[in-house]
């Protein structure tokens, strides 16, 4: 694979006098230069195919490639597949990359694409993200060509094709490796695993043979720092030069430090108060609306979020495909609130309990809305459960009201709709407000099992306006990414799912 | 005959005509001890202020707004408040009720259960002995955070859940102290006295161990507290304490220490709460040793 | 000697038994699937099923617990991390060093500031490096440990950059960790120190040293000191001991991949295996600081050497 | 008033300063030690016999203890007056002691040869080698082989202990020997062993010794002149067969009626009425005067001087106030 | 003679120790008639507190009976046994450990009649304890003072109060004036005296005193390493030292008199072990007259004069006190003669490895450990 054109890393760029090397940031520090990356908690595994925790997709996603991906902006782009055609409704083929090796040696062929996918439907861990795919129907057509089929149409396929999760895998080093697949990574992505110090750091260097750019910087280090406050400080005192995941009351501080850059977009994440919608008094509409028009949700962006992402106005945010842009917020209106309880048969209001876990945000966002429904005559109190049986009881269906977030990690509509609101989703599958919906359920069958762009499009425009009539949440916070950013750094970018490929990171002088 | 023998004594010691209490013994060897009085005064201050804590400070502690956050202490909030606009003050001296009483109780706990099994074992001996005291070291072996974190996380958190926890993760060490003294109570010739003039088990024990036991508990029950206070304060660290709104010391001070670099009130205060209170348990368990110490009486 | 080691290894069995039993259970009463914290809220109720089997959770308690002490026993298996399939042995091994390390670093500082300080408050008694000192070591327990992590963060870390605020890897890394940790760990050490000193420089050999014309500061080095060192040395062992766990929420604060945290990750998370292992890691280890500490009391006092035979 | 004293205490006055009070432990304190004699002191707890032996060694805890006036002359110089590194010299080199207690006297974590070599290389110019040739000989010298010099204090028995602190005591060839009740702690045969030997080893090396006791028994075998002590100060002081067959002092003569004699066959004690005074609170005048079957009005109210009875006995009683005229010829 | 109240029959107690069975007290026989004071002396650890303890049944003997007017009451089950123990009671040597710290003077003696429902009602019972106040010399005033706040000797006029409380016929007296100084301990010593004239009470007195226990007893027993070895009329004991330990340990003992010269029977050697004594005869280790036989066989109690019991093989046959023996030869040490002491010395030390299993099997070692930890974390206050 030939090395591009421009910047040769051979040249030694390390010599340039110091206050140019200031200004002149893309200018790589030296060849052995290692960029530290601090987040918030180690990988868990490396296998793409073991663990599908965010901690782990942002190490692998540099060591690993999906067929295709999608950029921030939902656009697909070729990785290791170079086209892709529609053959049926039912059906892709994916035209692979020619001269792509492994880590090991071995060359990418359609076997590895049929192996991957095949692997990745039976992981209990992402299975779900590809199992309706049928994986009888994962063909290998020639060694550089992959048939891929679903037993019933599937909009969204191509999304869920880009999911980090779904990374291709070579069987022989899996095999290989046998009990040490989880540490033991083999992809074909510009790094390449170097050292793994489990709980503490990961270290990567640069796969010098990788099919496309070479990555810039030869070597990135992991390093896990699960507090937020150290993070920032490791950023500042210039332990890392990369900090993921920064506190939003420590936004001011990166702004205001002239020797770093804080990088945030909006991403794919929504955090929601979900209500029991299976139990009186939450199993009326009016009282949920009521609700949602009891909580100062810009007084919690303030509060929680210091003004850090956007409230939410709907189950969607607005960059996820097919989002509907014409959704408002509630009002904030407690008068209107109280109004609309009395109505529904509940002058005096009544006690309800809300959930959360351990988690310092959601209990901040507890704490308020806790206060202030309790302004409109409910008497709302909290408890803090924790994570197992947070999970186990909201399944259960045990709770009042309870905080939780989602992450539409496709970026597409369906993955942020279908598990939270189709009644067959139920509890562990998703559907954890018990909410159901005829219209809704008929909506979201139609985006998930249309191929056509249009029909999902207008599915999914309805279905979000009934959500957000119905309000089985109160519909909280869109999300936003927060990096901090070295001035010395250049070349980082944001995705909106979370997993930033560091490919084009530079450290300059 | 054997009278005259005995009443001639002209310097006769210190002996006193009322109903005498040696636990007015204690008291007057305590207030000589100046530390100690100030750990209790500190401590006696709190409790009174966690009790009329409704009275004095009426807003409570989950008076939120937003619009005041982050104030500096000032005139009307003496503390500044938090993040959520609350008067530190108030939540600090309404979580005093909370944090003082996960303490006392948790002591509680620990002292009923380890004091019964350490009492059993050192009563009996033998067998029984070895079978509390090996299944203790057991639970001994267990770092007693680790255990705590368990017990919460198997229960759930909640104020007693939280007192359960910290509770029995110190019950091994209450069980040694008892069981060590009472070990050396009944080899004491008073005990075979007691024996001598028929006094069944049950009166040995209650009237004669468990009164002579009680001074390294008390000692030990006040430092406890200090302990149970400083767990709680790790579990909320951790995330498993007591669920906010409840303004638990450990909590705030926890919960506020994202804040830590921007709003220095919501973590000094409550945290030099919690190193005062210790500190003044502290202060009174190194003086209650003293004087209840028998080595220095006379 | 020797046979009081071998007779000591043997009682660790039902310790180590014990110790299982009651991790055990309570993991097993405990709420909360691990199915479901493994796999994540978006997992399929067929997915949960296919890692329930995988993991044999679907079989009783009295099925299970002997399933894992055969594996335990028969192939020194203490199981699969659930998280990431690796051996929970070599997990467990892997932080254990760190932690070690910590633990002792933590305990060299704490001995290299308590002894000293409790000798000289001991003879010094009453006077004012005594109330100094005593009140050093009252602070010292009476701070919370994060607390005083964080704030040590912000002072040498952000105002004077002195040391770098997290990880364990390299010298400087490791100062402001042990510094906590030895701070309160010498408060208690300290204290132990001094009444004990004050004990022993009680004792009738004190005089018969110095009636013999020996200099004060020998008579305290030479005759108080390894005297007063048993109980010294018991504090030193349990803390030391109590830290292989203990010191958690220090290792939070500066992202040090301990035991405690891996444990504590692994009990949020519902990685039984994990936290079956390391408890049992911590518990042996526990037990091996007590012998050694006990072995310790034989070279440092000939009464309990003659007694270990 | 033929020989001079080998060490003299003059007036000496001890208190205890505590938050409980002041212990006045040796009140005007009177003593002589004569060169090559046994000096018995005997009296009850609490009489201030240990604290008088601590004096002399300049070894009285302080805090609490505090020498308020007084001499200790011990050839012509005021051992009160010297500086710690003066009294080191004399400490374990010239004066040696011997305390109570032989179980809690040797450090239990060294070999009782090196407790013995200790003071050797202190007050000897001898390298380690003939030091450590000394102690051993020392080992012998009280009887024990010297093959058990590498031995702890836990490995012997109490009587042997107790000569293993005679060794330490005697191993710089003192001039003085306190032993502080030698042999309370053990049984009575192998008192008469640890008796017998320190009788001997007296002799051997010439040593002037002050035996404390609250034994009659001990003193009339070993010593040749008696001091009696009661409330701090001693009341009576004289050769030891005119004490036993002549005692003054009440209190003395109470003593003798309070020990059962094996010899005699006595029906019943006649002990001494009362009970010792409180030492923070002591009795005005006489402190004996309580209890005294023969007080007088004036001993409420003055603290009785010495009367010389002779060469060899002096008391301190009013009864014998009159006679002092007589023995000053 | 007056009629036998208290009988041990081959009283037996070993206990369990590290190394072996420490054989606290081994078959010992004798009797205690009505009215008499029976002295019982003997060197640290020989076993007398035991033999006290097991005739009051405060401790169960491995072996052997007690029979107390004709009953055995060593079998008899603990409810009978209940009347039983207010005949018999015991008062300690330590007057600061045997009384309550926490229990005023009134409450102390009051407690036996609480227990055993001697008064149904407080006012008898106060009543009843000022008079036992009164018995013992113990002012009015001192009613509701605590133990610590008095003296020795005021504490164990508390202690024979305690005891004299359920009216006793049978009083262990386990070195009740050891720890208090002469001019107390005569005052006690007259005081039970008198008690014992006024309530023809029977004695047991524990001494290792022997000029105590010849003044208080009219017969004596002397025990060695759990053994009975000689057991007589107090004078006669005195006269007739039977057997070689009896004749050292009067020897030795230091007569505070300056007419009368004793001259000490040197034994040389250390007391031997009492854990799982050989058998032989337990003095044979320091005993001037050592015979082969003496290793073999243990010397059984005979009388060899009437009411003079020995247990040596060559009682009768000894020469007779006064003269200083040395291993095993009898030396005429004339007054002023010189004997080479260092000499003595030397022979009488024998390194004997079995002194210190004994004090080793005092302490265990878990036990030193454990109070310590205690002690330990008492201070220790877990983050
Ligand atoms: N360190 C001390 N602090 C306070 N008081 C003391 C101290 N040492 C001795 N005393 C008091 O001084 C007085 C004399 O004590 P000392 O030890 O000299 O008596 P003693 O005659 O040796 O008694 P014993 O026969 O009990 O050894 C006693 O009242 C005692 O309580
Ligand atoms: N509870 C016990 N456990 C083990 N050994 C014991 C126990 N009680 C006594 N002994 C041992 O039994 C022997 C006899 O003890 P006992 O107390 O009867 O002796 P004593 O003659 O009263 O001694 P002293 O004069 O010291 O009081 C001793 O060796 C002692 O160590
Ligand atoms: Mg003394
Ligand atoms: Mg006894």
């Amino acid at each position: 694979s030939p090395a591009p054109a421009g910047d040769d890393p051979a040249e030694p760029a390390g010599e340039e006098p110091a206050e140019e090397g200031g200004e002149e940031a893309t200018e790589p520090a030296d060849e052995d230069a290692v960029v530290f990356v601090a987040q918030g908690s180690d990988a868990v595994t490396l296998d793409p195919h073991g663990q599908n925790d965010q901690a782990s997709s942002r190490v692998r996603v540099q060591m690993f490639d999906t067929l295709l991906m999608q950029t921030k902006d939902l656009e697909y782009v070729p990785l290791l597949a170079t086209e892709w055609t529609q053959v049926d409704d039912l059906t892709i083929e994916f035209k692979l990359r020619e001269g792509v090796k492994w880590h090991n040696g071995e060359d990418f062929t359609a076997d590895d694409v049929v192996y991957s996918l095949r692997r990745a439907i039976e992981s209990p861990s992402v299975g779900q993200i590809v199992n309706m795919i049928n994986p009888d129907k994962i063909e290998k057509v020639d060694d550089l060509t992959v048939r891929v089929g679903t037993d019933e149409p599937f909009g969204p396929l191509l999304a869920h094709l880009s999911h980090p999760a779904i990374s291709m895998v070579n069987e022989k080093a899996v095999t290989d490796a046998g009990d040490n697949v989880d540490i033991t990574p083999v992809g074909t992505g510009p790094y390449k695993l170097k050292n793994w110090a489990r709980g503490d750091y990961v270290e990567l260097e640069r796969n010098d043979d990788y099919w496309g750019e070479p990555a810039k910087t030869k070597y990135i280090t992991f390093r896990n720092v699960s507090e937020n406050a150290n993070r920032t400080i490791e950023l500042e005192t210039g332990g890392v030069h990369i900090a993921y995941d920064i506190a939003p009351n420590d936004v001011s501080k990166i702004e205001d430090n002239a020797d770093l850059t804080l990088v945030r977009d909006a991403n794919f994440s929504t955090t929601y108060i979900g209500f029991n919608a299976s139990k009186e008094p939450f199993d009326k509409p009016e009282v949920r609306q009521a609700i949602n028009h009891a909580v100062n949700m810009d007084e919690i962006v303030e509060a929680v979020y210091f003004g850090v992402g956007n409230k939410a106005a709907g189950p969607l945010g607005s960059n996820v495909a097919f989002a509907n842009q014409d959704l408002e917020p509630y009002e904030y209106n407690p008068e209107l609130a109280k109004e609309m309880l009395a109505e529904a048969g509940y002058p005096d209001g009544f006690d309800l309990v809300i959930w959360t876990n351990d988690n310092q945000v959601r209990q901040d966002i507890a704490e308020i809305v806790q206060n202030q429904l309790q302004q409109i005559g409910i008497n709302a109190s909290m408890e803090v459960l924790e994570w197992g049986s947070y999970l186990a009881n909201t399944a259960a269906g045990e709770h009042d009201m309870f905080i939780l977030g989602w992450t539409t990690v496709t970026g597409d509509a369906d993955y942020g709709l279908y598990a939270l609101f189709h009644s067959s989703q139920f509890g562990d599958a998703g559907n954890r407000t018990f909410y159901k919906n005829d219209r809704v359920d008929e909506l979201l069958d139609i985006g998930r099992t249309s191929v056509v762009e249009a029909d999902r499009a207008a599915a999914y425009q309805e279905v979000q306006e009934i959500i957000r009539e119905d309000a089985p949440w109160i519909f909280t916070w869109n999300g936003e990414d927060l990096v901090g950013t070295s001035n010395k750094i250049s070349g980082f970018e944001l995705h909106p799912a979370g997993h930033y490929r560091l490919h084009n990171v530079v450290l300059g002088q | 005959m054997a009278k005259n023998v005995a009443t001639a004594s002209a310097s006769a010691p210190v002996v006193a005509d009322k109903k005498r209490n040696q636990w007015k013994e204690v008291w007057r060897r305590l207030k000589q001890n100046k530390m100690a009085m100030l750990g209790l005064g500190i401590l006696v201050f709190m409790v009174i202020i966690a009790l009329s804590a409704d009275l004095l400070f009426p807003k409570g502690f989950d008076d939120q707004m937003i619009s005041r956050r982050f104030q500096l202490p000032n005139s009307e909030y003496w503390f500044g408040t938090d993040n959520l606009g609350r008067g530190i003050l108030d939540r600090m001296v309404h979580g005093a009720r909370v944090s003082l009483s996960i303490g006392l109780f948790a002591v509680t706990i620990s002292i009923v259960f380890g004091g019964l099994l350490g009492a059993m074992a050192g009563f009996y001996g033998g067998k029984v002995d070895n079978i509390i005291m090996r299944s203790l070291d057991v639970l001994l072996a267990i770092p007693s955070i680790l255990l705590a974190i368990s017990i919460v996380s198997a229960l759930g958190g909640g104020l007693f859940n939280v007192m359960l926890a910290v509770g029995i993760s110190s019950i091994p060490g209450y069980a040694r102290i008892v069981r060590a003294s009472v070990i050396t109570l009944k080899g004491q010739e008073f005990i075979e006295a007691a024996r001598a003039i028929g006094a069944s088990d049950k009166r040995i024990i209650l009237r004669h161990i468990i009164p002579n036991a009680l001074a390294p508990i008390i000692v030990q029950g006040t430092l406890g507290v200090a302990g149970a206070i400083l767990s709680a304060a790790g579990l909320s660290f951790i995330g498993l304490g007591l669920a906010p709104p409840n303004p638990e010391w450990g909590a705030m001070l926890s919960g506020g220490r994202q804040f830590i670099r921007d709003h220095w009130p919501m973590t000094l205060f409550p945290g030099l709460a919690i190193m005062i209170t210790i500190f003044a348990l502290n202060l009174l368990g190194d003086g209650l040793r003293d004087a209840l110490d028998p080595k220095l009486r006379n | 000697m020797l046979r009081y080691i071998a007779r000591r290894l043997l009682l660790l069995i039902p310790v180590i038994l014990g110790v299982a039993l009651i991790t055990f259970t309570m993991l097993y009463f405990s709420p909360g699937d691990p199915a479901q914290m493994t796999l994540g809220e978006q997992a399929g109720a067929e997915q949960l099923e296919q890692f329930r089997e995988l993991h044999g959770l679907n079989d009783g308690f009295f099925v299970r617990f002997f399933n894992y002490v055969k594996n335990a026993v028969l192939h020194q298996d203490l199981g699969l991390s659930y998280r990431n399939r690796q051996s929970v042995f070599a997990e467990v091994a892997l932080r254990f060093p760190t932690t070690l390390k910590l633990a002792g670093l933590g305990v060299l500082v704490a001995v290299a500031m308590g002894i000293p300080i409790g000798i000289i408050s001991a003879t010094k008694q009453y006077s004012l490096f005594d109330s100094i000192s005593m009140i050093f070591a009252l602070v010292g327990v009476s701070m919370p440990n994060f607390w005083q992590g964080m704030l040590m963060i912000i002072f040498f870390s952000v105002y004077l950059g002195w040391f770098p605020p997290s990880g364990f890897t390299n010298f400087n890394q490791m100062v402001l960790p042990s510094l906590t940790i030895g701070t309160s760990t010498a408060a208690i050490i300290t204290r132990m120190t001094r009444s004990s000193m004050l004990e022993v420089i009680r004792q009738d050999y004190i005089r018969t040293a110095r009636a013999k014309g020996q200099k004060e500061s020998k008579v305290i080095t030479k005759h108080a000191l390894g005297n007063a060192m048993i109980p010294i040395v018991t504090v030193i062992g349990l803390q030391f001991g109590y830290l292989l766990g203990g010191a958690v929420l220090t290792e939070s604060i500066f992202a040090i991949p301990g035991v405690g945290r891996l444990m504590v990750d692994a009990i949020k998370m519902k990685d039984f295996p994990i936290v079956q292992g390391g408890v049992l890691f911590i518990a042996v280890t526990f037990s091996l600081v007590n012998l050694i500490v006990d072995i310790l009391y034989a070279f440092l006092d000939p009464r309990v050497r003659s007694q270990y035979r | 008033m033929s020989r001079k004293p080998l060490l003299d205490i003059k007036n000496l006055n001890v208190h205890y300063i505590t938050h409980e009070g002041t212990t006045k432990a040796i009140n005007d304190l009177n003593l002589a030690l004569y060169p090559g004699e046994t000096l018995g002191l005997v009296g009850e707890t609490g009489a201030g016999k240990t604290t008088t032996a601590l004096s002399m060694m300049q070894l009285v805890p302080d805090p609490p203890g505090k020498i308020i006036s007084g001499e200790i002359l011990y050839h012509d110089q005021d051992l009160t007056k010297l500086s710690e590194h003066e009294l080191r010299k004399i400490r374990g080199n010239q004066i040696s002691m011997i305390f109570q207690d032989p179980m809690t006297s040797l450090n239990p974590i060294m070999t009782v040869g090196d407790q013995i070599r200790e003071g050797i290389l202190l007050h000897q110019k001898v390298d380690m080698a003939t030091a450590t040739k000394r102690a051993s000989d020392m080992l012998e010298v009280v009887g024990i082989p010297m093959e058990r010099y590498n031995e702890y204090p836990h490995q012997f028995s109490g009587g042997m202990k107790q000569r293993v602190v005679i060794a330490i005591a005697l191993s710089c060839n003192p001039e003085i020997l306190i032993a502080d009740e030698p042999t309370t702690a053990l049984d009575v045969t192998i008192q008469a062993q640890v008796l017998q030997l320190m009788e001997n080893l007296k002799k051997d090396f010439n040593t002037s010794m002050l035996m404390i006791t609250h034994d009659l028994g001990v003193v009339a075998n070993v010593c040749d002149h008696v001091a009696i002590m009661y409330a701090g100060t001693v009341i009576e002081h004289a050769e030891k067969h005119m004490l036993y067959r002549t005692p003054k002092h009440p209190y003395t003569q109470g003593l003798f009626g309070s020990i059962p004699n094996v010899e005699e066959n006595v029906d019943r004690l006649k002990p001494i009425m009362g009970l010792m005074p409180d030492p923070t609170n002591l009795p005005t005048g006489c402190t004996f005067h309580p209890r005294c079957p023969h007080a007088m009005d004036i001993c409420q109210v003055e603290f009785p001087r010495i009367t010389r009875l002779n060469d060899e006995h002096w008391v301190r009683c009013h009864l014998y106030s009159a006679d002092e005229e007589v023995s000053h010829e | 003679m007056s009629k036998v109240m208290l009988e041990a029959r081959g009283l037996t107690k070993y206990f369990d120790v590290p190394g072996g069975k420490l054989h606290a007290v081994d078959h010992v026989d004798f009797v205690i008639h009505e009215g008499e004071t029976l002295g019982l002396v003997g060197e640290s650890g020989c076993g007398k507190s035991t033999t006290g303890r097991l005739l009051l049944r405060l401790l169960e003997p491995t072996e052997g009976e007690v029979w107390f007017d004709g009953e055995n009451i060593t079998t008899m089950p603990l409810k009978d046994f209940r009347k039983y123990r207010s005949q018999m009671q015991i008062v300690f040597q330590d007057p600061y450990a045997s009384l309550n710290p926490r229990m005023s003077l009134s409450e102390i003696i009051e407690e036996p009649l609480i227990i055993n429902r001697i008064h149904n009602n407080a006012a008898d019972r106060a009543k009843r304890v000022r008079e036992l106040m009164d018995t013992v010399g113990l002012a009015q005033r001192l009613l509701n003072v605590y133990p610590h706040e008095l003296d020795g000797g005021r504490r164990q006029r508390i202690g024979i109060a305690r005891a004299l409380a359920l009216k006793p016929r049978f009083i262990v007296q386990d070195e009740p004036v050891s720890a208090l100084d002469v001019s107390i301990q005569a005052q006690i010593l007259n005081l039970m005296d008198d008690l014992q004239d006024e309530f023809k009470l029977t004695y047991l007195f524990i001494s290792h005193d022997l000029s105590v226990v010849k003044h208080v007893s009219d017969r004596i027993v002397v025990m060695y390493l759990g053994v009975i070895v000689e057991m007589a009329e107090s004078q006669d004991l005195f006269d007739r030292r039977e057997h070689p330990y009896t004749q050292a340990l009067l020897s030795a003992l230091p007569v505070p008199s300056v007419d009368i010269e004793t001259r000490p029977i040197l034994l040389k050697g250390e007391i031997s072990s009492p854990i799982n004594p050989p058998d032989a005869c337990r003095f044979a280790g320091r005993c001037p007259y050592k015979q082969e036989l003496c290793d073999r066989e243990e010397p059984k109690l005979r009388e060899i004069h009437p009411g003079h019991w020995v247990a040596c093989h060559f009682a009768g046959n000894l020469v007779q006190t006064e003269d200083i023996i040395v291993g095993g030869q009898v030396v005429a040490a004339e007054e002023g003669e010189d004997i080479d002491i260092q000499e003595l010395a030397r022979q009488e030390v024998a390194p004997e490895e079995d002194i210190l299993t004994e004090e080793a099997a005092e302490v265990e070692p878990e036990d030193i450990i454990e109070v310590e930890e205690a002690k330990s974390e008492e201070t220790i206050i877990t983050k």
